[in-house]
Formats: structure tokens, sequence, C-alpha cells
């Protein structure tokens, strides 16, 4: 007879993990089923990033807040700094055209509770003197921090370890048959299969398929994101960086940006962050190339030419590694988190695109809330797969 | 001087224009053409470099440009594979402590 | 992006045979290397070849190297030096970074991997001081760039590399103390053994480093016995006065490049490790991709001419410029000439290896 | 005589046999899971000189045939390169 779990968590990337974790602590025995290697999803190959900035004021923003706070605790609880870094963010803007939205963008951000700020040309060269000269102003918030995606996945797999969480990797789950109310009988590997009352779909990019074996239906698309990571090098300013021209093009469909063809086509957005390891991680892409995590000589070159622009001196580093992650996409760009009305005890818990790494632990407490029945703040309805399921819409 | 004059089979070791570079400030005399590892061995400098995390020293390794153990600082960029990177005239060649700093004196 | 009918991976004895062969059928090749200067490990055998005739027997390694680029020359083979490839895409597209400053990427009908092998790690406290290099890397010091990385050495590993570059660090002046060997009995060709044992180095079999020892270089070595289960036998060390400690434990295939294309990997053990299975012809799973030399499984520079002459062959072919009558006769003469190099105790373990990998590759 | 567990596997990173047994131990037992919890091939060589005496240590522990240990996945690039090898407009064409 199979082993029998309360709760089956799908896919060990930073949210199963999570989630794993926080329903352990209350009191669930878990079984994480995992088809690939440690940290070997998105998970393992983004930018570290628990960025503020890129969020408009709504639920992400809010849920990013909250998972800040669960960081710093989160580094005494599970006894690791996490590469825990709060060296703040900047967001470069090249024109008066950026400019005038970005200041907009500013004024609602605050007004949100975001500590950010528009900076002058000699302020924001006080604190990134290797900038390229084309960049006339830039926003300034404190708040954006980064944490080590295999560290954190590590304290996670580690502490949800002590408090009895199996995990299995290169497990590929195969089939999930719900046998009858809260009983789920789940396939995995080569004829392996577990027993669990409820399940949790945090497949990401893959999150539609595992749906799919229960006939439910999750809209989540791969969006690739090649990166290139540099060798270790000095720190080449106080904060991250990111450019304003894709984020322009998200709060005003009619601004137009002078990038190239290629350049819209590849998604091309400039982000600069330094790593746990002190080398830099520079991107990134937003392609729709399927499951494809190659990367290609466009992408490779477009992220160079874009860097080199930005901080001049970035032409004498040398870059040892081009990799790519599959962000987990959802048509609203919101996360899926909630419990299928129409498939009772199936949760799923993905579709953070590029907000894992920084909604990881508050995604994985919400979560683990749900499964044991804690009602959660309305606000979070907004979440719930039933806004994909055309089913619950008639009946709605 | 570990530089071999004579060899049984290669033969004398011909003269060819000296190039003068400067490694830790000192200038040195190398033969033009032959890689920077090679003027630093004929010199008998112990160690190119000190590790990141416990500052240990490190030289050549596999003297063929891949193990990237023999690293030091070039005209100010850090990082330069001194067993495959031939000398030049003037060269800057600075022992690497850490991940090495920018010779533009952009060390924040 | 420029296009060319065949690009050859690697100037070493493979790839420089490889890129003669499809020349002198008529394809339009262009061979590219890292390094300087091309020949790879041609140029550091200063020992006499031996074998047939037809290996240029009695030859040394450095004379063929210099024979092998005339001809390169006389058939105005484009030789780019100095020119990393970092990366293949779709299967055709050679990304190649010239002079470290400037990338060009090539489209190749055809693409021969001879890149080589690269030196196993042998693990062992204060393995990381200056001093402790492989004995390739002291082999290149010595016949490249002419300079002794040290005076008194400690050679680990008695296999051929590990006797021929003891031999060519006495020839340079330096002092070999010992060649240590795990094994119970000597790994390399009698011949080289032989020379080394003449000039009085003393050889510890069942024996390995425990120790480098010295504050900002190698300062001396602890050697010691081991049991059958390689497990240092306390009470049999010895402390060897040494500025230098050459590992000699055998190569590895260097398949980034093949495996990142997409070739299929095949586990050789006697032949080095992973390879990327090929058939006799030396093509990989991917029929525009081929492989001759160390990359295909370790063997030796003459092997290595050998699969370089039947890949270059097989390249050519298939772009049409031999006809299969005259590919016949060419193909058999080097896949002769291979069984003869892989003959004797040594060679029919590595014969039966590569039939292994050539059965993979019709499955 | 130091402690042999202290011994270097990586170079690059400075990871030691200690760290790399322990990761096996804790249950990551492939190459790629060891370098992403000990950092061991995450540097300037790429794991050129460590997953191979990885790939043995963990067949030695768990018992795994080495042929379904060895790193057969690389990316580019596969040597470093300065950033400025790409940062020209058109291709370097001959």
């Amino acid at each position: 007879m199979e082993k029998t779990y309360d709760v089956c968590v799908i896919g060990a990337g930073i949210i199963g993990l999570s989630c794993a974790y926080y329903l352990a602590k209350k009191g669930k025995t878990v079984a994480v089923l995992e088809a690939g290697g440690f940290a070997h999803g998105a998970s393992g190959s983004c930018d570290d990033m628990i960025l503020f900035q890129s969020k408009k004021p709504g639920i992400n923003l809010e849920l990013a807040f909250e998972s800040l706070e669960l960081y710093r605790s989160l580094r005494d609880e599970l006894d690791s700094d996490l590469g825990f870094e709060n060296y703040g963010g900047m967001v470069l803007i090249e024109n008066r055209g950026e400019l005038q939205i970005m200041e907009q963008f500013v004024t609602q951000q605050r007004n949100y509770g975001l500590d950010v700020e528009i900076l002058d040309k000699k302020e924001m060269r006080r604190r990134q003197p290797l900038l390229s000269e084309r960049y006339i102003a830039s926003t300034y918030s404190p708040m954006d921090s980064q944490a080590d995606p295999f560290e954190v996945m590590h304290a996670f797999s580690r502490h949800a370890g002590r408090l009895g969480v199996k995990i299995l990797y290169r497990s590929p789950v195969t089939a999930v048959e719900q046998k009858g109310q809260g009983d789920y009988l789940i396939h995995y590997g080569i004829g392996s299969s577990l027993r669990a009352l409820q399940v949790v779909n945090a497949a990401g990019a893959w999150a539609g398929h595992i749906a799919l074996m229960v006939d439910e239906n999750v809209p989540i698309k791969p969006k690739r994101g090649q990166i290139l990571i540099t060798e270790k090098i000095p720190k080449l300013g106080e904060t991250n960086l990111w450019s304003a021209r894709y984020l322009v093009t998200k709060l005003s469909s009619d601004y137009v940006i002078e990038s190239t063809e290629e350049e819209r086509q590849l998604g091309l957005a400039f982000a600069l962050t330094r790593s746990a390891g002190s080398s830099y991680l520079i991107g990134s892409t937003r392609e729709f190339v399927g499951y494809d995590k190659g990367t290609t000589m466009e992408g490779i070159r477009a992220i160079i030419r874009q860097a080199c622009s930005t901080v001049p001196i970035l032409k004498d580093v040398h870059f040892i590694r081009a990799i790519a992650g599959l962000r987990p996409a959802t048509p609203d760009g919101k996360m899926i988190l909630g419990e299928h009305s129409s498939r009772p005890g199936f949760f799923t818990a993905a579709g953070h695109e590029g907000d894992g790494i920084s909604l990881a632990p508050v995604t994985g407490k919400m979560l683990a809330a749900l499964v044991c029945g804690d009602s959660l703040n309305a606000g979070l309805k907004e979440l719930s797969p039933d806004r994909f399921n055309v089913r619950n819409m008639e009946a709605v | 001087m570990n530089r071999i004059f004579e060899h049984p089979i290669l033969g004398p070791l011909e003269d060819t224009e000296l190039v003068r570079i400067f490694v830790d400030g000192e200038p040195v005399e190398a033969r033009k053409g032959e890689v920077i590892a090679a003027a630093l061995i004929a010199t008998g400098k112990q160690y190119f470099r000190k590790t990141i995390k416990l500052q240990e020293p490190r030289g050549i390794y596999c003297g063929i440009g891949r193990c990237t153990d023999c690293v030091m600082t070039v005209n100010g960029v850090p990082n330069v594979r001194t067993c495959v990177t031939e000398v030049e005239e003037g060269m800057v060649i600075e022992t690497q402590l850490g991940y090495g700093k920018w010779g533009r004196g952009i060390n924040s | 992006m420029m296009d060319r009918e065949i690009v050859v991976i690697g100037a070493g004895p493979a790839g420089l045979s490889a890129a003669l062969e499809a020349a002198r059928a008529g394809a339009e090749v262009l061979l590219v290397d890292e390094n300087h200067k091309p020949g790879g490990q041609l140029f550091k055998q200063i020992h006499k070849f031996f074998g047939s005739k037809d290996h240029q027997a009695g030859v040394r390694g450095i004379d063929i190297g210099v024979q092998l680029l005339e001809e390169a020359k006389e058939l105005k083979i484009d030789v780019w030096l100095n020119a990393e490839v970092c990366g293949i895409f779709n299967q055709n597209e050679v990304w190649i970074v010239r002079d470290k400053e400037r990338s060009v990427t090539v489209r190749a009908e055809r693409i021969i991997l001879a890149t080589g092998a690269t030196e196993n790690a042998v693990n062992f406290p204060g393995w990381t001081l200056p001093g402790v290099m492989g004995a390739g890397a002291a082999q290149t010091m010595i016949n490249i760039h002419r300079v002794l990385p040290g005076q008194k050495v400690l050679m680990i590993g008695s296999g051929n590399v590990g006797v021929i570059v003891s031999y060519q660090l006495l020839q340079a002046g330096a002092d070999v103390k010992a060649v240590v060997e795990a094994a119970p009995r000597l790994g390399g060709y009698g011949v080289h053994t032989a020379k080394v044992r003449r000039a009085g180095v003393p050889f510890y079999t069942s024996h390995t480093v425990l120790e480098a020892r010295g504050k900002d270089h190698v300062e001396s070595a602890v050697i010691g016995r081991i049991d059958e289960r390689w497990k240092p036998i306390p009470g049999t060390e010895i402390e060897l006065e040494v500025d230098t400690i050459c590992i000699a434990a055998g190569l590895t295939p260097l398949v980034e490049l093949a495996f990142a294309a997409g070739c299929r990997p095949v586990f050789s053990p006697v032949l080095g490790g992973m390879v990327p299975v090929h058939d006799a012809a030396m093509r990989t799973s991917l029929p525009s991709l081929y492989v001759a030399g160390d990359i295909s499984g370790v063997e030796e520079a003459s092997t290595a001419m050998e699969e370089g002459r039947m890949a270059g062959l097989s390249a050519a072919r298939s772009l049409g410029h031999i006809d299969d009558a005259t590919y016949r006769i060419r193909y058999e003469a080097v896949e002769n000439r291979l069984l003869a190099l892989r003959s004797g105790l040594f060679g029919q373990k590595r014969r039966d290896a590569k039939e292994q990998i050539v059965s993979q590759s019709q499955g | 005589m130091k402690d042999p567990r202290d011994v270097f596997i990586c170079r690059c990173e400075e990871v030691t046999l200690r760290e790399i047994e322990e990761a096996i131990e804790e249950g990551y037992t492939t190459v790629d899971d060891v370098k992403r919890i000990t950092r061991a091939g995450m540097g300037l060589c790429q794991g050129r000189s460590c997953s191979k005496v990885i790939a043995r240590l963990i067949s030695e522990k768990t018992g795994i045939p080495l042929s379904d240990l060895l790193q057969t996945g690389y990316r580019y690039p596969v040597r470093p390169e300065k950033m400025m090898v790409l940062d020209n407009d058109g291709e370097g064409d001959e």
C-alpha cells in the first residue's frame, strides 16, 4: 500500500519548498515530489531579487512588504543568513518622456507606502559613479533587497526535513487521480505512487500540465529569461540597477521606447544585481519560446550591449556563464494561489513570473493557512485559481 | 633564474627582443612573445594571487588557460589568465588579492 | 555571418590531420586554436615516437608538428590562432572570440571537434600551493616557454605522461626526486620508464602523496605507502625536499563543446570518462558534428592523427568532395593503421572500448 | 598533518571535502545538486577541475554508478570572455 501524507506538494522550487516548510510548521505530514534536481527550475536560474520598484500598487506590492519582513525573521528561524542583502535599488531614467511617467509612478507607489524617491543626476552619480553619461535621473528605494535562492531553498529543505517532510528529487509526477473526498493518488517516477489528502501544485512553469491531470485550467506559460553571470568583481555601485525603459512600456502602453526591433522581440530589460557569490547577474530577456532553456547568440549579445552602454567598465569584465530560466507567467500578471473549488483538496501555488524569490515566504505561509482552512482576508480572492476556471464563471 | 638556456633537444635559447613589464611596481625584463606566467616563473615569483575566501597563495596549475588559478590584475583589469596572455611593452601586472580591484582606482 | 564548409576546432595532432585530409579532398577548411601556436600536444612531445614506419617512428613529435604545419600552409588552410570557440548554436553556428577582443560567428556545414583532453586532479592537503601543477603544465613551461617551473620535482603518476615529463624535466636540468605510483605496478611503456630509471630516479609503487607543505610555495612533500584499498599506512611517511609537485593522474576528454552542442554521451572508463558517441567514421550523434583525438577517447598523438584523418576524410566525403570508391580505399588505409596502433596489451583494451562506443552509435 | 577533510575539492570557490561530503549525506547526490548547495563548480573554471572528483565522491558514498553521475550539461561560453567581445555593433566579419 502506498504511504499516505496529509499533503503532497508537487515541485521543489523556492515556492514548493516554502509551502512544504510552512505546512510542516502547522503540523501537516508532507511529501514533496520534484521532477528534476535541487533548484533545477526557474528558482535556480534567476536573479535573486526581492524587488519593490517594479510592482504597481496593489496586491503584489502588498505581499512583497509582508515577504520582506518574513525574510528578515526567517534568518533566525532557519539559522542561515539566506544571502540576504539590502543594497537598495535604482531605476535609471534616460529622457524626459520616461522621467514624466516615472514621476507619476513613484508618487503612486509612495502613496501606497513604498519608500521611493526620484534622484537628480548629481545624487544618482554619487551613488553610482560608474554609470554612463546618458542617464538624466533615477529612482531610489532603500527597500529593494535580495536573497540567495540556493541558500533559501537549502534552509527551507533542512528545516522542513527536521519537521518530517520527505523531499523526493528526480521523481516526475505522471498522474494525479482523485480517489475520493480528500483522497488523492499521485503517480511519480517509474511506477511509484503515494496518497495524500490534499495536493499543492507548485510546479511553476509546468503547473498547467499538473492541473490538467485533474482537468483543471491553470493558464501558466513559460516565459524564458536569459541571464549572464560575471566573474567575481568589486561592487560597481551602492545599489542594484534597472532601467526605466522596459517599466514604462508596462506603465503606459502608448509610450514608444527607442529600442531596436530585436530588443523588442527579446523583451529586453536591463537588470544588474550583485549575487551572494560577489559576481553580477545581468539580464534579461522575456521570450515565449516554449520550454527551451537554451541561450542564444542574439540574447547574449543584446544583454551585453545594453549592460556595456549602461556601465561602460563592464566591457572589461569577464562573463563566465549564460543561463536561462522559465518564468511561470499568468495572463493577468498575478500569481495563482488557492483551492480549486471545482476540485476540492487540489490547490495551486504558482505563476509568480519574476517575483518567485521575493514572494516565496508569504506564498508558503498563505498556502499553508488556506490548506488548514484558516480564513484569510478577502483580498486574496483575486488570486484564486477559480478566476481561470470557466466552469466556475458560470456558477458565480 | 629558471630559464632553460641550453637544451639537449631544443638547442640554445635564441635571443629575442626584450619587453619591459612592471610586476607589483618593479620593472622586469621579459622576452617578447612569451606569456606573463613564463616571465614571472623566470624571475622565481612565488605566488600570483591570494584567494578570496581564505587569502591563500595560488600560481600555475594547468598551464594551458583552463583552470584560471594563475589569474592576476593586468593593466588594471582583474582575472587575466597569465599562462595564456602574452607580455606587452609597459604592461602593469599586480599580484591579485581576492577578486582584485579596478585599476582606475574604482574600488568602492 | 561568415560561411565555411568545414570548421576544425583544435589544431593539435588530430585537428591538424583532419584539416589537411579535408583540404586535400578539396573542402574549404577553417582551423581554429585557442593557443598562440598550433600543434597542441605535438610541440611538447620532444621524445621520439615509435610504432610502425607509417607512424613516423623515430621522429620527434615536435618535428611531426612542423611538418603538418608546412602542409597546412601549402594547402592554404585558413588557420586562426588565439581564437577561442565559446559555443556552438543550432549545431552549425560556431561562436569564436579572436584575440580575446572580438566575436565572430561562422556558419559551418561540418564541424570537427578536436579539443583534446584535460588533466585529472588529485586532491591532497596543500595541493593548491603554487608549485603543485599538472604534468602537462610543467611540460608546457619547459618545451614551449623554456622556463623551469622548479628545481626539485616530485612526479605523481608513472603512466606515459608521468615518465615522459619526468625525463623531459631531467633533460631541462631539473632534479626529479621521485616518481610515485599508487598502483602496485608501474604504468608507462618500458622504454620511457627505463630512461628515467637509468637517470637514478627512484620509483615508489603502492605509494601516494599525503601532503604538500610550504608557506607561499611548495617546500616539501610527504609521501607514504598505501594498502590495496588505497588507504595510507601509518608509519610509512617519507618527507621529500621538493619545490614542485607534478600530477600525472590521467586525462579526461574535453567534451564541453560537444555536449553543449547536443552530442549524445557515452561512458568509457578505459578511454577517460564521458565521450561523445561516434561511429567508425568519427561522426557523432549529430550529423554535422565529428570528433577526433582525445575528445573521442584518451589515447596517444599517433592515434589522434589517424582519427583526425578519418574525420577529415568523412566530413569531406559527406560534402561530396570524394567519390565512394576513393573514400573506401582511404577509409580502409586509415582503419588498418588504427588497428595496428591499437594492438598489444594496452592497445587491445582501447580497441575494445572504441568498438563499444561505435556499437552505441548504431543503436 | 592537516585534517584530510579540509582539503579543497573546488579550487576556484575554495570548497572543502567536508562541505561536499556533508551535502551528499544530506541527500544531494548529483554533481549539479552539490554545486548548488556548496558552490563547488560555480567558479571561473566552471567545474573543470572538480566536477569529475565530485562525481567520484558521490559514487563512492552512494553506490550510484559513475556513468550516471559524470557531468554532461555545459553552458556557454566555455571560456570566460570579456563583455567587450560582443559590445560592438556589427559582426567582426573577416
